[in-house]
């Protein structure tokens, strides 16, 4: 299963931010193909690790993109443009979309030139974005705005998407949709996911990494990690059985 | 405003009369409900978790109960005086303290001084630029013990900002305590604090809410540091309040359950 | 030990600078005449007034975090009245530095009482907006008081003796000198005081001062009344050295010029903004009279022009400073002292200065979280 | 009623100046978080640049199509000149907004001691088209042309910047980078264009604003950008901090009270009344008359 070409590598990467050692030598990667699900308790550095493969902030150490020809790009101090531009997509936690904007340009914003899809093959996918397009993106609801948000990702062609917690604040139904819609992107494009939400974690992931105090403490399978309580519990600190997470 | 606060109440207080009590509580920004007709009363010494998925809401309960965010419609009262327009600085003088989720000492300013401005601000006299700070200084005789309380005081002299960061929720604790609130909320106090710490900082806590006798509201993600020092658990789920009751009763909950706790595994 | 002789430090600087006018040192390149001429005296004089006055500004911006664009309000204020007071008036000196005081208290009072209810840079905004009435209402010279452009110049019949004429220029050094001992002193004592420590806490996060059960509202307000009372006092000093006052100080430049001052030297840092304000001043005069001097009118007009102009000079030296010497003056001296005395645990005092540098970084966090990086984030006070 | 019309038109073409320098200001803060202090230097150097070339470019001149290109050619250097401090001086401060300040405020010290050194501090009479010093009844009220020349300057460029900030691309990533830089990059846009474009942009509006501001003043000075540059700084608060449209309307409030109050009050009332609705807004609507660029 192990044997999937490596897509992204992060070696002994620190990010320091006003003072505080956020992440303390991460080492960890993502192979092509599938979900991998990057998981650990809140202020684990999950969010910081997905910001520094972007460059949104300062780190030192090494993370390398290998992209489909076999060619390895060094992402490590370059612009957070220039990596997206390699292809990596970036669904922020919060969403980020531009409230001011309509839904039309914040697709439009994020069509990036070298792009090969149409909008419409988007509107297709999300038949209620294209009934509000002209909308403002602010007046949208949650739900809809995640949606705008996953959007942004596929007007591209995206080698990597790094998705922070797309079911943040969502109602368990659409929970659902935003899950289900997930795993149609991650049959096309290899996803590294950020999430809380275990079941979501369960139904897609297929590889799991574990953060703890600003490392990676646990890399493996994902299905072994989430059939394994003792294990979910302790890197975790939930409760796996007995019905109680919080 | 801050005007026509009285002072606090008195001792003679009926027994069972709620410390903090929160009726409708709604908070809107931008026409997003952020938190939803929220009702509850906590009883004086009562230890309440708030659990709930990320983006449910319980920050944002925190900030409105301290101040930082304007409540919508309903209101919150501290000790018999309703206190919905209070600013964060006169609920903190009534006996409400907080922690934030991120870290948030004055990173600039020693250890010990950011307990020592919490006792000072405490202890009032602050707004006294002839004054100066001296060694005897009262204020510096609480910050000693409440560094004492978390284990900091070898760390007194460090700036705020070079600690570790389980040290700077350890920190945090102790500005809270020195500020001597007889309600306490505490957000998340065990984020990205090593398992190691954890024990530590639960024992710092459980001794905050029985040996002091503070009530406390405390947000977080460990279970099992949950169900040992918790009365009562709060669930929120979308803004609003889920079910409120004792951690076994609210675990069994069939519509807890369903709701939220049912999808996990 | 080097912690005493560091308290000691400006005691010696003191009694140094006391003692100088007994000096008669000729100094060539650095001042025209010997030291204690009356033309080196003045210049030095006007170095310790303005190291006085920009020591006040970085007691809102260093020590509070508040960047003030009006800082110059006070400043003309203090020359003015104290001036319309001697010349007007005709008081003595003990009564128009009296009423200089009143107007230094009760004008940064209603200005900041207005200005501090707003934050960032709306409050920068508001300063500016106010302190440019005053230029206005100089420069339009109601009822032939201000002069106008011309300037006030000072009837000396009310002033003290000891303080006219050249010979008395010495005298003049001296009580710049006093101004500029009183203005540290008392910045040194607040800043160590219980309020001070609040200044510097408001500094770092103000919104964690407000949860900790104080409001920074009167804080700032009197660190900004503080600070406006010192410039005033200092335009009174100002204004006996120059025997007038003069519309350049009422205007948003002299206010810029405080603020490279305090950023030349390092914000935050007492001895720091002392220094910037001596040696801008110092450079600003020098420069002027090089501007002059022949052997800048012989050189090719690519280098003739702008070293002409001091504030040219000054301006691209203060970018310079922006771009490489992060910290001022005192960041590099403190950065130099980390490096010799090695990598020791913690930091040896445990007093709440930050390194001169972190002020201005502070600031910057500060300033990025106000314009709203990152969605939605509520813009600061604007 | 004659004065009335006076009053009134020449506090728009007033606005007019202000807005023109307001614009950049607003763009600028909006989109990079920076308080521009060396925009004032822009205006000067537009204003120099015109009367520069009316006297020493060949074509260009006080009249006809020879002023346009003098303007053409002050709009220009400030232009260049505004965009070289973006990429030279703003760019490597990239998100050290405090430094960035520090930096135009040192250069606003530089630039416009610079122009006095090589022209000299006392004003220079500038050279307007003959037909801008005629004037016009409009109501029975003797309006002179130029007025007219700074409101149409004005509404040309508000309606333009208007329609860029809707209709191109680059426009689109300047109102999403007025909300929220850091995603406009994680979606693969160098963000960093845009300030150059923004800084080019106002520098040019500035330069425009102090070669319209010589024609209505009929003299240039080294200092004139500085203190214009304060009261676009009150209509940029007024009008929201980074909205173009809230720029223009402030622009037009400040410039009808400054010239009402200056007229039925006295000489200096209506800079006051100026600073007075700026605390007056401030106090009541701190985020200003609007919060949203365009």
């Amino acid at each position: 299963m192990n044997d999937r070409p490596v897509l992204l590598r992060l070696s002994d990467v620190h990010v320091r931010l006003s003072g505080s050692h956020i992440l303390q030598g991460v080492d960890l990667t993502v192979r092509r193909g599938g979900v991998t699900a990057l998981l650990g308790r809140n202020g684990a550095g999950k969010t910081t690790t997905v910001k520094s493969v972007l460059g949104l902030v300062p780190s030192t150490g090494t993370i390398e993109l290998t992209d489909a020809g076999g060619r390895v790009h060094r992402l490590s101090g370059r612009r957070t443009h220039e990596v997206v531009r390699l292809g990596v997509g970036y669904a922020p936690e919060d969403r980020e979309v531009f409230g001011g904007l309509t839904v039309a340009e914040n697709l439009t914003l994020a069509e990036r030139r070298d792009s090969a899809h149409h909008p419409d093959r988007v509107y297709e996918l999300f038949p209620e974005l294209a009934q509000r397009s002209r909308q403002l993106a602010g007046t949208l609801s949650g739900g809809q705005q995640q949606m705008v948000a996953i959007a942004r990702l596929l007007l591209n062609d995206n080698q990597l998407l790094l998705v922070d917690e797309p079911t943040k604040g969502l109602a368990p139904l659409l929970v659902a949709e935003v899950a289900d819609v997930l795993a149609r992107v991650a049959e096309e494009v290899t996803v590294l996911l950020v999430e809380q939400n275990l079941s979501v974690v369960r139904r897609m992931a297929t590889d799991a990494v574990v953060v703890d105090q600003g490392r990676a403490v646990w890399s493996g399978s994902a299905p072994e990690l989430m059939a394994d309580a003792d294990r979910t519990r302790e890197l975790l600190g939930v409760a796996t059985s007995g019905g109680t997470h919080a | 405003m801050t005007t026509s606060l009285p002072a606090p109440a008195p001792a003679a207080r009926p027994a069972g009369e709620p410390v903090l009590r929160v009726a409708g509580l709604t908070c809107a920004i931008g026409g997003a409900v952020i938190v939803s007709d929220v009702s509850f009363d906590v009883a004086p010494g009562e230890f309440v978790a708030v659990i709930g998925p990320n983006g449910a809401g319980k920050t944002s309960l925190f900030n409105l109960l301290s101040g930082l965010l304007s409540v919508t419609s309903g209101t919150i009262t501290l000790d018999g005086a309703d206190i919905t327009g209070a600013s964060p600085a006169a609920r903190a003088r009534r006996g409400l303290g907080r922690t934030f989720q991120s870290s948030s000492v004055f990173a600039g300013l020693g250890v010990r001084e950011n307990v020592r401005l919490a006792a000072q601000a405490r202890l009032g006299g602050s707004l006294r630029p002839w004054q100066r700070v001296r060694a005897s200084d009262r204020a510096l005789e609480v910050a000693e013990r409440a560094l004492g309380r978390v284990g900091l005081t070898a760390r007194g002299d460090a700036l705020a900002g070079s600690l570790s960061h389980g040290d700077k929720r350890k920190l945090e604790l102790a500005i809270l305590l020195a500020t001597d609130p007889a309600v306490v909320l505490l957000d998340e106090p065990m984020a990205g604090v090593s398992t190691e710490e954890v024990a530590g900082l639960t024992r710092v806590i459980a001794d905050v809410h029985r040996e002091e006798g503070r009530t406390v509201l405390m947000v977080e993600h460990h279970m099992d540091v949950l169900l040992g020092l918790a009365d009562r658990v709060a669930v929120m789920h979308h803004g609003s309040l889920l079910a409120l009751d004792t951690p076994a009763r609210v675990t069994a909950d069939p519509a807890v359950q369903e709701a939220y706790l049912g999808d996990q595994l | 030990m080097s912690r005493k002789l560091t308290r000691l430090a400006p005691l010696v600087v003191l009694v140094v600078l006391a003692v100088l006018p007994f000096s008669t040192l000729q100094l060539p390149g650095l001042f025209d005449g010997v030291l204690n001429s009356p033309g080196t005296l003045q210049l030095l004089a006007l170095c310790l007034v303005f190291g006085g006055v920009a020591l006040s500004y970085d007691l809102l911006f260093g020590f509070t975090g508040l960047l003030s664009f009006g800082h110059a309000l006070y400043f003309a204020g203090g020359t003015y009245v104290a001036n319309l007071a001697l010349t007007e008036l005709g008081w003595g000196l003990g009564a128009a530095v009296a009423l200089t005081t009143v107007v230094g208290v009760v004008l940064p009072l209603l200005v900041g009482g207005v200005a501090l209810r707003v934050s960032g840079i709306a409050f920068s905004m508001v300063t500016l907006a106010i302190a440019q009435v005053g230029s206005i209402v100089v420069l339009r010279d109601p009822g032939g008081l201000t002069g106008g452009e011309e300037g006030l110049a000072l009837d000396r019949s009310n002033v003290p003796d000891a303080f006219v004429g050249v010979l008395n220029t010495v005298n003049l050094y001296w009580l710049a000198l006093a101004y500029l001992a009183v203005v540290y002193v008392v910045v040194a004592w607040v800043t160590g005081s219980r309020a001070g420590r609040v200044w510097q806490a408001i500094r770092e996060n103000e919104r964690r001062v407000e949860v900790l059960g104080l409001r920074p509202y009167p804080f700032k307000l009197v660190v900004f009344v503080l600070a406006g009372l010192l410039a005033a006092l200092g335009g009174v000093v100002h204004l006996l050295l120059l025997g007038g006052s003069t519309p350049r100080t009422t205007t948003a430049d002299f206010t810029l010029g405080l603020l490279v001052m305090v950023v030349l030297g390092g914000a935050g840092s007492r001895w720091g903004a002392v220094l910037g304000g001596v040696l801008y001043t110092y450079l600003d005069s020098r420069l002027t009279d090089l501007a002059s001097s022949a052997a800048v009118q012989d050189l090719p007009a690519w280098l003739r022009v702008p070293l002409s102009e001091p504030l040219f000079l000054l301006g691209s030296l203060f970018v310079l400073v922006v771009f490489f010497v992060p910290g001022g003056i005192a960041g590099l001296v403190a950065r130099l002292r980390e490096r010799r005395a090695g990598r020791r645990p913690g930091r040896p005092s445990g007093g709440a200065t930050p390194p001169p540098g972190r002020v201005v970084e502070q600031l910057r966090e500060t300033a990025s979280r106000g314009v709203g990086v990152g969605a939605g984030g509520p813009r600061d006070g604007v | 009623m004659s004065t009335v019309v006076l009053l009134t038109v020449t506090g728009l073409g007033l606005a007019a100046l202000y807005f023109l320098v307001a614009s950049g200001l607003s763009l600028i803060f909006g989109l990079m978080g920076v308080l521009n202090f060396a925009h004032g230097a822009f205006l000067t150097i537009g204003a120099y640049g015109t009367w520069w070339a009316a006297e020493n470019l060949p074509g260009a001149g006080s009249g006809g199509w020879g002023f346009v290109l003098g303007v053409a050619f002050g709009v220009a250097v400030g232009t260049v000149v505004a965009a070289l401090v973006e990429l030279l001086l703003i760019r490597p401060l990239y998100e050290r907004h405090i430094e960035q300040v520090l930096v135009t405020v040192g250069l606003s010290l530089a630039l416009v001691a610079l122009v006095r050194a090589i022209w000299g501090a006392d004003p220079r009479p500038f050279p307007a088209p003959a037909w801008a010093e005629e004037t016009t009844s409009v109501l029975g009220a003797s309006v002179p042309n130029d007025r007219f020349l700074l409101i149409g300057s004005a509404v040309v460029v508000l309606l333009a910047v208007l329609a860029f900030l809707r209709y191109t691309r680059f426009g689109l990533v300047i109102r999403a980078g007025v909300e929220n830089r850091s995603m406009v990059t994680a979606l693969g846009i160098d963000v960093r264009r845009a300030f150059t474009l923004v800084f080019a942009l106002g520098g040019a509006f500035a330069a425009l604003a102090g070669a319209l501001g010589g024609v209505y003043l009929g003299s240039i000075s080294p200092g004139q950008g500085t203190s214009l540059l304060i009261f676009a700084f009150i209509v940029v608060v007024i009008g929201g901090m980074s909205s173009i449209t809230g720029a223009a309307v402030a622009a037009v409030l400040v410039g009808l009270v400054q010239q009402f109050a200056n007229y039925y009050a006295a000489s200096g009332v209506g800079d006051l009344s100026v600073v007075l609705l700026l605390a007056l807004v401030l106090l009541t609507r701190p985020g200003g008359l609007t919060a949203r660029v365009a």
